[in-house]
């Protein structure tokens, strides 16, 4: 699904197993944090886990806003 | 005597009408129509198409369910020994109807089914495994071409002979293993592949391993404070009560969802079709699937132009790649004509 | 090391008065076989021995294990070192072998183990039991509730006991024997010679899993080595002993391992198409450290030898697959081309997957051909053992065996249908 | 911390840490899927067995419970578990006759006494795989 969005638009994937994504040919990456809650924590207080939600968020703006050639992970 | 095939078309085949006619209802008529004359002659006797089911293509993809419980009763007392559908060439719904189609008869009668179709119809992924389809043209200029190989294969089948390989035959491969005896043993032709390859020369594996190929990255978002952004998950997350009922596995289908004036996702609204994993989080808050609090957060707050009003959502768990890519193109072109700038796909 | 294989080729069976060979024939003295086999005391006394030869209206059920009747005649150590007898390295010196000839193990052990051996019809093609004279030993226990791993050893060495005396009987008729010559030299000299080929190995994988699926290197089981080198001439001997079970047609009996076709056809090319260094002999266990360790311990011996290229071999399904798929994979990352070879288990109507795991660099695979594929079996004037098994046997289910005595299985259920040492001409194509 | 996560009874028994799952193997395998999305490490082979799912309705799996990023090879193998048994008959304890439902147990516990052993989850400790063979007498010499 990954490869056909980006023939059209720029897109960034938010996946917690980095390898799957880059096997499934997306470009962009930003590894998350469990499978079953890829962008929250349940055992963080609802304030935390959006303030880490967000964090990753940005994380994937900043990646959309970066060039690159080859497949990227962002770590940070 | 010969044998008994039940043949499929559409509206267009049978001379009923085109786009117009599309929403017409099926029936069923004794005997030969259409491109059942050509069938006719390719079979130089040895079968006899007992009766021509004739379906509007809108109609079947609209009712699909009921369209094929409805011709599989009319084909009951034609009591057939094969099921012809099409050719559908490159056409997509009557493709995807004559596969469907296939796939129900050979369920229910459990008789050979065989169509024809352009290589990219979009049929052709959905049902190969279900049904023999031939290679055909993308065009009706291939009739010609089609009917013969299509007769020949059907017969073949009628018959109970092997059939032989996707490149002899003209079908197209449907992924399915068959056994055969091969001049040597397995242990020899082992070293004969493996001397191939260590001297690097060409060899053909017996089984193939899944590869995986690559689209080139799109240019960096220029303006974010001006774009518009997506969200897409193959995360399985939809409205309260999975509205488009998405399959917790191998979905056959996408939900595409308008958030408009929705600032967060709650237990209340939102939770996930996906039976890959255990729900009980994003049930809980959809948000840790698929972002939308903090994408409206910094929509507010002038770091992004803007979050697109509609999300696009599949389960990612067990889908072909067939169904995947399908999914992803349309969704992209979706995305693109309403003005879309770049998109955040989350997967779980 | 220099191993003669002096073959004497046996045409028919028959019991008689003295065990041994004459024109062809190899008579069995049952009785002194029966008491032989008798003196465990694991073994009941409703023990059995039949004959069963190609072509006969004969079906053999459940069968355990196949084993070629081997002795030495010359050389240090004795067949089947650390089972039958002492631990000494085989491999040269003069073995006489019964070609054409093999001991059939055949009991129930637990209920849903072993396979299916028919004489003639469809199911022979399958199998290359079908085309040897059998000796078939028909075994119980002494006691019903027997552990069951004292048992499984019980049938195991009295197959390689009676395949032994079988051999041993028929020595003074060597001289009629047909003589093959084996040399494998030693690495170094291996090594530097032939330095415009290709270096190559082969790595041997062996099940064990545990109960019913385990493997014995000179009487070690093999679970507990880590990969280690033996040369081919070794496994002629009976160095690699199979005590597994369950899905008969990929198990590797001891008849393929003595026999092992891979080994064969790379002795046959070694000198003219590559160098053949070494065989590596791996295992395939259940955790997931001891498969990290063991592939990784394997192909870094095949770098270390510095090796080319490497065939190998499976054995079993599912689980083994991700041994396979490491193996290949780690020992390409060495930059040694690898050739797989294995099975498949895709679905009755074949529109599975056929292996549990994959890598994009295992690129020349050969098959065996799918295990699932069904087959319908004629009823026989004969059965030697107990057909109801047909119905609990892996490949079987509950009304395989019809009432007329015809079975209907998945190949999966035929002795040595789908040998992924590569044993039978069974192959796969894509529909 | 170690932990064996089975649908056999005869062998939960046996094992220091273990959980039942009351149901198919599948249950098992899909149990074991939502702990290995959560961190958890695979320890055994979720395929122990050369045998096909309509040929073992006990499944046993030992993991390593754990939070955590999930581990790629568990992940894949779970997953691969999962789909395979997805995709085929499989046959559950309670549709089985008491013997062969017995021997289909006892081989799964069989199969996982040595790694249950390698890892000191046994409650017997005593248990250890079957003894190098060594024969009496050199019966053919």
């Amino acid at each position: 699904m990954v490869k056909e969005i980006e023939r059209e638009l720029p897109v960034v994937h938010m996946c917690t197993i980095v390898p799957i994504s880059q096997t499934v040919g997306a470009n962009r990456i930003i590894p998350t944090i469990a499978i079953p809650h890829p962008l929250g924590d349940p055992s963080k207080t609802p304030e935390e886990e959006k303030a880490l939600r967000r964090k990753l968020v940005e994380r994937a703006l900043k990646a959309l806003q970066t060039e690159i050639t080859e497949q990227t992970v962002f770590t940070e | 005597m010969a044998f008994r095939v039940v043949h499929y078309i559409n509206q267009f085949y049978a001379g009923i009408g085109g786009e117009e006619k599309a929403d017409y209802m099926p029936e069923i008529r004794e005997g030969v129509v259409g491109p059942g004359m050509a069938f006719k002659g390719a079979f130089k006797g040895g079968a006899e198409i007992v009766a021509t089911v004739i379906c509007g293509d809108s109609y079947f993809a609209s009712n699909m369910d009921e369209a094929t419980a409805k011709i599989l009763d009319m084909i009951r007392e034609y009591k057939p020994d094969a099921f012809i559908a099409g050719p559908a060439f490159n056409a997509g719904r009557y493709g995807t109807a004559c596969g469907a189609m296939c796939a129900a008869v050979s369920k229910e009668f459990n008789i050979p089914v065989i169509s024809g179709m352009y290589p990219e119809n979009p049929g052709v992924e959905m049902y190969k495994k279900y049904a023999w389809i031939i290679e055909t043209p993308d065009s009706a200029a291939g009739m010609r071409k089609a009917v013969p190989a299509m007769a020949k294969l059907a017969l073949k089948l009628l018959k109970g002979e092997a059939i032989g390989k996707p490149s002899d035959e003209g079908y197209i491969e449907r992924g399915i293993r068959k056994n055969m005896f091969y001049e040597k043993l397995a242990a020899e032709r082992c070293v004969d592949m493996f001397v191939a390859k260590l001297k690097g020369e060409a060899f053909e594996t017996e089984y193939k391993m899944p590869v995986f190929d690559r689209v080139d990255p799109q240019p960096a978002v220029k303006d974010m404070k001006h774009a518009v952004i997506a969200l897409v998950t193959s995360g399985g997350i939809c409205p309260k009560g999975n509205p488009d009922h998405i399959e917790a596995s191998s979905a056959s289908k996408f939900g595409e969802y308008d958030i408009t004036g929705v600032n967060d996702l709650t237990s209340e609204t939102h939770c996930t079709a996906h039976g890959g994993y255990d729900a009980t989080y994003a049930d809980q808050n959809a948000d840790r699937v698929l972002p939308v609090d903090v994408m409206r957060d910094l929509e507010r707050e002038g770091v992004i132009g803007k979050l697109h009003n509609k999300f696009y959502a599949t389960v990612g768990n067990g889908t072909s790649v067939a169904n995947a890519k399908k999914f992803g193109a349309e969704i992209v072109k979706r995305l693109v004509a309403d003005g879309v700038t770049a998109v955040i796909l989350t997967s779980t | 090391m220099k191993l003669e294989l002096h073959r004497l080729s046996i045409k028919s069976l028959k019991f008689g008065d003295n065990t041994g060979f004459k024109d062809g024939t190899l008579t069995v003295n049952k009785a002194e076989l029966l008491e032989m086999i008798s003196e465990d005391p694991l073994l009941g006394k409703n023990i059995d021995v039949d004959i069963a030869m190609p072509g006969e209206k004969t079906r053999i059920i459940p069968v355990k294990d196949v084993i070629e009747p081997r002795w030495k005649i010359e050389g240090s150590g004795q067949v089947f070192p650390g089972m039958v007898s002492d631990v000494e390295t085989v491999g040269e010196g003069k073995t006489l072998v019964l070609s054409g000839c093999a001991v059939l193990t055949a009991g129930k052990i637990v209920r849903f183990q072993e396979g299916i051996i028919d004489m003639s019809g469809p199911g022979a093609d399958y199998t290359p039991y079908s085309k040897t004279c059998n000796v078939v030993l028909v075994l119980e226990p002494s006691d019903p509730n027997m552990d069951k791993h004292d048992y499984e050893k019980a049938c195991r060495i009295a197959g390689l006991k009676a395949a032994a005396y079988l051999a041993k009987s028929c020595a003074e008729a060597d001289s009629e024997s047909e003589i093959e010559t084996y040399e494998y030299a030693d690495i170094k000299t291996g090594m530097n010679s032939l330095p415009e080929l290709p270096k190559v190995g082969y790595l041997y994988m062996l099940q064990t899993q545990g109960l019913l699926h385990d493997t014995y290197l000179y009487g070690v089981d093999v679970k507990r080595i880590l990969p280690t080198i033996i040369s081919p001439l070794e496994v002629m001997d009976g160095a690699i002993v199979s005590g597994n079970c369950v899905s008969a047609c990929d198990k590797n009996s001891t008849y393929s391992h003595q026999n092992n076709p891979v080994i064969a056809d790379m002795l046959k090319r070694h000198g003219k198409d590559f160098n053949f260094v070494a065989c590596i002999v791996t295992n395939e266990n259940v955790t997931l450290a001891d498969k990290r360790r063991s592939s990784s311990y394997a192909t870094k011996l095949a770098h270390m030898l510095g090796l080319d290229g490497i065939v190998i071999t499976e054995e079993g399904f599912g689980n083994p697959d991700a041994d396979l798929i490491m193996n290949c994979w780690k020992a390409e990352r060495y930059g040694i081309k690898t050739a797989l070879l294995t099975d498949e288990y895709a679905g009755q109507d074949g529109a599975s997957q056929s292996l549990a795991d994959s890598c994009p660099e295992g690129n020349a695979c050969v098959t065996a051909g799918n295990a699932n594929e069904v087959i319908h079996l004629p009823a026989m004037e004969k059965v030697i053992g107990y057909a109801e098994e047909a119905n609990v046997i892996a490949g079987g289910w509950n009304g395989s065996l019809s009432e007329d005595g015809s079975i209907t299985v998945e190949l999966q259920a035929i002795t040595g249908s789908t040998s992924e040492l590569g044993y039978t001409k069974l192959g796969a194509y894509t529909l | 911390m170690y932990k064996l996560i089975t649908n056999n009874p005869e062998l939960h028994h046996d094992v220091k840490n273990s959980e039942l799952i009351e149901g198919s193997a599948l249950d098992v395998l899909i149990h074991v899927r939502s702990l290995v999305h959560l961190g958890s490490h695979l320890l055994t082979h979720p395929l122990c067995g050369n045998l096909r799912p309509n040929h073992q309705p006990f499944r046993s799996i030992l993991i390593d419970e754990k939070n955590g990023l999930a581990d790629l090879d568990s992940l894949s193998l779970i997953e691969e578990a999962v789909r395979i048994y997805q995709s085929c008959m499989i046959i559950t304890p309670e549709e089985l006759d008491s013997s062969t439902r017995n021997d289909y147990a006892y081989i799964d516990s069989e199969l996982m006494r040595e790694s249950l052993g390698q890892y000191g989850m046994m409650k017997d400790a005593n248990i250890n795989a079957a003894p190098l063979l060594l024969l009496k007498k050199e019966v053919l010499n």
